[in-house]
């Protein structure tokens, strides 16, 4: 198993627990990756709205590099991965927007003709590695770990033809596999407000809250993610968004709960990057760290 | 209090506007919408919005331009996709968001200092001259032309953030990053060749 | 007398003379095709004695005028340029027959449906036109007298399915002193209208007026009540269906239940433990059970998947000692094939409710208060689980409740249809609901559709009641509390579109009104039965207004709504209109079939074979003494396989041979 | 045998109309372009249509006959499969559709001259679909040129 690996530049920031635990955890399931030469930022949801056609343009330059490679991509990263299969799918359906694409990498000595295929390590490692053999090389079983899979919205919305868009189960599958117990999390692909927070702060933070205080009631020990963006915002905004009330959820990677379970070392799970320690509840739980 | 109008003349409508949504991409069947409102309830962000999506979609449509470019509902999108996914008629409605804020931002419609669009052009220069984003620059940029005070309230979670080794201060840049520049360059030359 | 074109080279030729009419079709194919210019130039074509345009040709005068040109110029041909053959072949071929021409020397041409319907250029039409003239012109030349085969109709009638559809065909026919088998796959007749309480607008109970007509159909001498039955095969055609039915084991001597239930009493198990499939799985029943208190036959059934006889074999059988010397249970009761001969066929299948578990937004299943329209229905019914009384599963009589519209219904991601019948349903469970409980009620609606005699008035009622219409399409039902008033409820979140802003309305009960869907398994029924579906799984009518319970297959009726979303008074209509179309068929005593059999010139046989294979009716045999293929003429139903297989091209399909078909061909590419 | 004269108009490049002969089964696909016709769905000119009451019944020398005879393109309608109305006609014009598509192949016609669908009578829309779609493929072709000698051709449709 072989991909072309394209991390983003969210997970060269403050998503670096994300690279950090994923890069281990295909190390364990013997899937092998190859970063793509000098990726560019995929553009995310903004630059579609400055200057749409450019924004394919850019987007698909790593697209065409990875096909060279004959490689398909994995790309972790939410809205790098709704970016490049939105790309993938607009060059597509509109005889226009692949002429502007296929001209524009033309001239820097690059073909793409749509084979390479876009996917998210939720799908590669249930659909490609199997939910049993993730099982069989689970070292520490995440034994009475609650934890409330957040998807976010871009993973399974609108391209994603590996999961249910209204009920996505990948991710709790992929957790049953290394033996947490999974919280029925009905928000599960509610939008965490993206950049929202950024920039208009107090919209933010109501909708970060709805989220930690649904998976509270869930009886969640912690929420795991696929999203660098709802990461950060679920965790670093957590102590604003209480409101009356303190909230402290562990936020962490899907990833990172996996890495711990097959075994990682301390430094790929990346617990030190969290700015809400899990180890109390580890502990509680009695799940050894490190 | 203050009255005005609000009648609607035929003059006050932009036929031009109406025909570019509906023959823009994304805006196929947006002639379809039924005003169901799905995608306003569906919309988590819609309880700040002035215009509700579907009435969006219906000023769109019928080409009161000033209405839709000017309102807040663009700004607030976060592309979450859901009413996306679950109108009932399959509208393309994140993509006609896309297609409006470009639109206002090409014409120069939107609020003074308003962070979304300065953020979004900032993105854009950032991607242009280094290939990559540095979340922290790009933070830096932002809010040094919309709300500087806003600095100081992040500083206690910048700190942390640069303690757990997530704030990188040297900004990420590619290799061949004339590259980007050729793309664009290309980009614009074919546009203007097929007028799109 | 319009216009004739004459000849001028036609018909001095020693062929049959031709005569050729194109239709105008008031302006459905004048407005396209130049029909002068094509009549023109139809004159002109060999053998053509007489060529003419007319406005309606399948009018009296225009019919008429085939007629008189037929006795005055000694036509021998005739070809008829107009709408599809499908549509008045027939029609033309009787004004043939009335003036003594056989009516297969005609020849249809197809220029409305496959022409200028379907083409903006009048000049490419009118091309079109003239090319598809000229190929029937050179065809019709080699046309040959055939006869019509007549087969007498067996008078008795199959009606699939006792929904109040089949109900009510069935009686119409029974009292029309025909012989009918009603076949019904669950246990009692009744279908959905028996599990209501009340119907739409009137408000008329809806176990009064159909338990009478359930009762009467088991009373019925004429008619032969199969429940619990599927059909497993049907072969033959129109007038001569042979039908297998396959009888599932219910473990009752049907002829020996008395329906006294006293086994039901005396069952082992004390209490119900198995879901009861007619109240939704809103009560339990006993694994020996009468589907419902009116149940038509009276007659239990033994469920085996819980019956403890059939699984250990050790049960005390207190219900056959209940049953004593009546002696009706029987455990080892067999699935039985009954084969039945039949003329006619009348399907009314009816349909099944949206599942809301496909829409994960509304909550069904995770949420013990959000239940179906259907599920309400029994709640509200005084023999439903809760003897009529509207509660939630707490026991809880619900304070405010919000019915949901078009679950499973317009809308892309499931069913693109309207379902017809949820608005005035939703209006009766409000009215209902509300009497009930006097609980708020709110509708979310996208469209309110009441075009119906008394329906919009029934609206004007609600409305005087006080219930509320938010006009928005729901997104979701949760139970997060945004608010202190939503603490314990549902919340209902729509936008209120006539406001222009997003709702949260907190209610106790969320009624979901979900759509009507084809049955699961339309598709294969309908390729039993040899009739075709819509795109959507509905069962395709003839035509959608001229015969709408007709299918394309002889015989075969539709009713109910298999054909597509209706409510009870048009499903009784359809039933009755498709009992008056059996018995049109059966009284005529005979149906005449179209004589396109196949035949073999047993002197260019070779004796190969090639065709005996290809026959799916076995219509085909080898003589040895002739070393000869030889084809029966019943059983052949003229798909012309065998011919496109005879490689000495010795068989032969009437009114499609080859050469006909080859003139056509050469006829629509010759150039003039 | 017959006696057939071979046609073919003179057409230049720019004015060429491909031609195209259509055999429709009764029971669907003709009815399914009877209701493109009643719902009005405009599509190409180009296809006259032979009536057959099932696929079943297409020789395939009715194909040879038409191209032959000047045709562009042939088209043919039938059941999809499990919906024929004699049961397994639309089987038997599988097969022999693609015995001819060899044959067709051998003689150097191309092969999107020749095609087969299945189209329920519900299916008006891919009755138009279809057509356009045909058109426009033969029209890219241009008009048959065959790369074997026109006797061959009289000789395998004689046979």
């Amino acid at each position: 198993m072989k991909y072309a690996y394209y991390p983003g530049c969210s997970l060269r920031g403050t998503g670096k627990a994300y690279e950090e635990s994923l890069l281990a955890v295909f190390q364990t399931l013997g899937i092998e990756v190859q970063e793509i030469d000098n990726w560019n930022c995929c553009g995310a949801t903004t630059y579609l709205s400055v200057d749409e056609l450019a924004s394919y343009a850019l987007a698909a330059r790593n697209l065409a590099l990875a096909e060279r490679e004959g490689l398909d991509i994995i790309a972790p990263c939410a809205a790098c991965y709704l970016v490049l299969n939105k790309t993938q799918h607009y060059i597509r359906d509109y005889p226009d927007i692949k002429t502007v694409v296929t001209r524009a990498l033309k001239q820097i000595g690059l073909d793409y003709v749509g084979r390479v295929r876009v996917r998210h390590p939720l799908d590669v490692f249930l659909n490609d590695v199997g939910a049993k053999a993730i099982t069989a090389k689970v070292a520490k079983p995440l034994k009475g770990l609650r934890v409330a899979p957040y998807y976010g919205c871009q993973i399974v919305r609108p391209y994603a033809t590996f999961d249910d868009q209204g009920d996505p189960t990948s991710m709790d599958k992929l957790l049953a596999a290394c033996g947490a117990a999974v919280a029925p999390y009905p928000l599960k692909t509610r939008c965490c407000g993206g950049s929202q927070k950024g920039t208009l702060p107090k919209i933010g933070l109501d909708l970060i809250r709805v989220l930690i205080e649904e998976a509270m009631r869930d009886g969640a020990d912690v929420i795991a993610t696929v999203c660098p963006l709802c990461q950060f915002n679920l965790e670093c905004f957590q102590e604003e968004a209480g409101d009356s009330r303190p909230l402290s959820m562990p936020v962490l990677y899907f990833t990172q709960l996996m890495a711990l379970a097959l075994g990682a070392s301390p430094g790929a799970v990346a617990f030190h990057r969290s700015l809400i320690n899990i180890e109390p509840v580890l502990a509680a739980r009695e799940i050894a760290y490190a | 209090m203050g009255l005005h109008r609000t009648v609607k003349f035929e003059a006050d409508r932009d036929p031009e506007f109406a025909r570019w949504i509906s023959h823009t991409v994304g805006g196929e069947r947006i002639r379809h919408c039924l005003q169901c409102g799905l995608c306003s309830a569906s919309c988590p962000l819609s309880q700040y919005m002035d215009y509700t999506p579907r009435r969006l979609m219906h000023l769109s449509r019928e080409g009161f331009k000033d209405e839709a470019l000017g309102s807040y509902t663009i700004w607030l999108c976060t592309a979450c996709y859901r009413c996306m996914v679950e109108c009932p008629k399959k509208i393309n409605l994140t993509h006609l968001m896309y297609a409006l804020k470009e639109r206002a931002i090409k014409e120069r419609v939107y609020p003074k200092r308003f962070p979304i669009p300065v953020m979004a052009r900032q993105f854009c220069a950032m991607i242009r001259g280094s290939g990559r984003i540095t979340e922290s620059w790009l933070m830096m940029r932002v809010f040094l032309r919309t709300a500087i005070w806003r600095m100081f309230g992040l500083r206690s979670l910048g700190w942390k953030l640069f303690q757990t080794g997530r704030l990188n201060l040297k900004p990420d840049k590619i290799e061949r990053r004339d590259e980007l520049g050729t793309i664009l360059q290309s980009v614009a030359t074919t546009r203007k060749e097929l007028a799109i | 007398m319009p216009d004739a074109v004459s000849p001028t080279n036609g018909s001095n030729g020693s062929g049959p003379r031709v005569g050729v009419y194109v239709c105008h079709c008031g302006t459905n194919i004048a407005g396209t095709v130049d029909v002068k210019a094509v009549a023109e130039y139809a004159a002109e074509l060999p053998g053509v004695a007489v060529a003419r345009d007319y406005k309606y040709m399948c009018s009296d005068p225009g019919q008429a005028l085939i007629q008189q040109d037929i006795r005055e110029h000694a036509l021998a041909r005739v070809v008829v340029a107009s709408c599809s053959p499908l549509l008045h072949e027939k029609t033309f071929r009787k004004a043939l027959e009335r003036v003594g021409l056989n009516p297969f020397m005609l020849q249809m041409v197809n220029i409305r449906e496959h022409d200028s319907w379907v083409h903006l250029d009048g000049k490419a039409a009118t091309d079109k036109a003239k090319d598809l003239v000229r190929a029937a012109v050179r065809r019709v030349v080699l046309h040959k007298s055939l006869q019509k085969r007549r087969v007498p109709i067996n008078p008795n009638v199959l009606i699939v399915g006792g929904g109040i559809a089949g109900i009510h065909a069935a009686l119409t026919l029974a009292d029309a002193g025909k012989r009918v088998y009603l076949v019904e796959r669950e246990p009692t007749i009744g279908g959905h209208m028996a599990k209501f309480d009340k119907t739409f607008p009137t408000l008329d109970c809806a176990a009064c007026i159909l338990t009478p007509k359930m009762t009467a159909v088991g009373s019925n001498p004429n008619i032969a009540l199969w429940t619990y039955s599927e059909i497993a095969s049907v072969s033959g055609y129109v007038g001569n269906y042979r039908i297998q039915v396959k009888r599932k084991p219910r473990y009752i001597i049907e002829e020996m239940c008395l329906g006294c239930q006293e086994c039901v009493t005396a069952c082992v198990y004390k209490d119900g433990k198995t879901p009861d499939e007619f109240n939704l799985g809103l009560s339990k029943r006993k694994p020996v059970y009468l589907p419902f208190p009116q149940a038509v036959p009276q007659k239990v059934v033994i469920d085996p998947e819980v019956c403890i006889e059939f699984k250990s074999h050790k049960c005390k059988k207190t219900c056959v000692e209940a049953c004593g010397d009546r002696e009706a249970i029987d455990f080892n009761q067999k699935e039985q094939i009954e084969e039945i001969d039949v003329g006619t066929i009348i399907l009314a299948t009816g349909f099944k409710t949206f599942d809301p578990l496909r829409n994960p937004y509304y909550g069904y299943g995770r949420f013990p208060n959000v239940y179906t329209s259907l599920e309400v229905e029994r709640l509200i019914n005084a023999s439903g689980p809760t003897g009529g009384e509207v509660v939630l599963r707490d026991g809880k009589k619900p304070a405010s409740v919000g019915i949901i519209h078009c679950v499973g219904s317009r809308d892309a991601n499931t069913n693109r249809w309207c379902s017809k019948v949820c608005c005035m349903y939703s209006l009766k469970l409000a009215h209902l609901i509300k009497e009930r409980t006097g609980a708020e009620v709110f509708n979310f609606y996208i469209d309110m559709r009441t075009p119906g005699k008394g329906y919009e008035e029934f609206y004007d009622r609600l409305l005087d009641e006080g219930v509320h219409f938010i006009r928005g399409r729901v997104a979701e039902v949760t139970d997060w509390p945004a608010h202190p008033s939503e603490e314990g409820k549902l919340v209902i979140r729509a936008e209120d579109t006539l406001a222009a802003f997003v709702r949260r309305i907190p209610v106790d009960m969320v009624v979901l009104a979900v759509g009507l869907e084809p049955q699961p398994d339309a598709q294969a029924v309908r390729r039993m039965f040899n009739i075709s579906c819509a795109s959507e799984g509905w069962f395709l009518e003839r035509h959608p207004k001229l015969a709408p319970v007709s299918t394309f297959t002889e015989g075969v009726y539709i009713a109910g709504a298999c054909q597509g979303p209706r409510d009870i008074p048009d499903s009784v209509a359809q039933a009755g209109a498709a009992a008056a179309e059996a018995m049109a068929l059966i009284d005529s005593q005979f149906v005449e079939l179209e004589p396109y059999t196949a035949f073999i010139t047993e002197e260019e046989c070779s004796g190969c074979k090639s065709c005996i294979p290809m026959c799916p009716y076995q219509a085909i045999s080898f003589v040895p003494e002739k070393k000869k293929a030889a084809i029966n003429e019943v059983l052949c139903k003229g798909c012309g396989t065998c011919v496109a297989a005879c490689p000495s091209s010795s068989i032969q399909q009437n009114f499609f041979e080859d050469d006909e078909i080859f003139e056509e061909i050469e006829g629509i590419l010759a150039y003039a | 045998m017959r006696n057939r004269q071979l046609a073919r108009a003179p057409v230049s490049p720019e004015t060429f109309e491909p031609r195209i002969v259509a055999f429709f089964c009764n029971w669907c696909t003709y009815l399914a372009a009877d209701l493109a016709g009643t719902s009005r769905m405009k599509h190409a000119p180009n296809v006259r249509v032979v009536r057959l009451m099932c696929s079943g019944r297409l020789d395939p020398q009715f194909v040879l006959d038409a191209f032959a005879q000047g045709a562009d393109g042939v088209l043919i309608g039938g059941c999809h499969p499990g919906d024929c109305h004699y049961q397994e006609g639309n089987y038997k014009t599988l097969r022999r559709y693609h015995l001819l598509k060899r044959l067709l192949q051998q003689m150097g016609i191309e092969e999107e001259r020749c095609r087969l669908e299945w189209i329920s009578a519900a299916e008006g829309d891919r009755v138009r679909s279809t057509i356009n779609d045909m058109v426009e493929k033969v029209r890219a072709l241009g008009p048959l040129h065959f790369n074997v000698e026109r006797e061959d051709i009289e000789e395998e449709v004689t046979v």
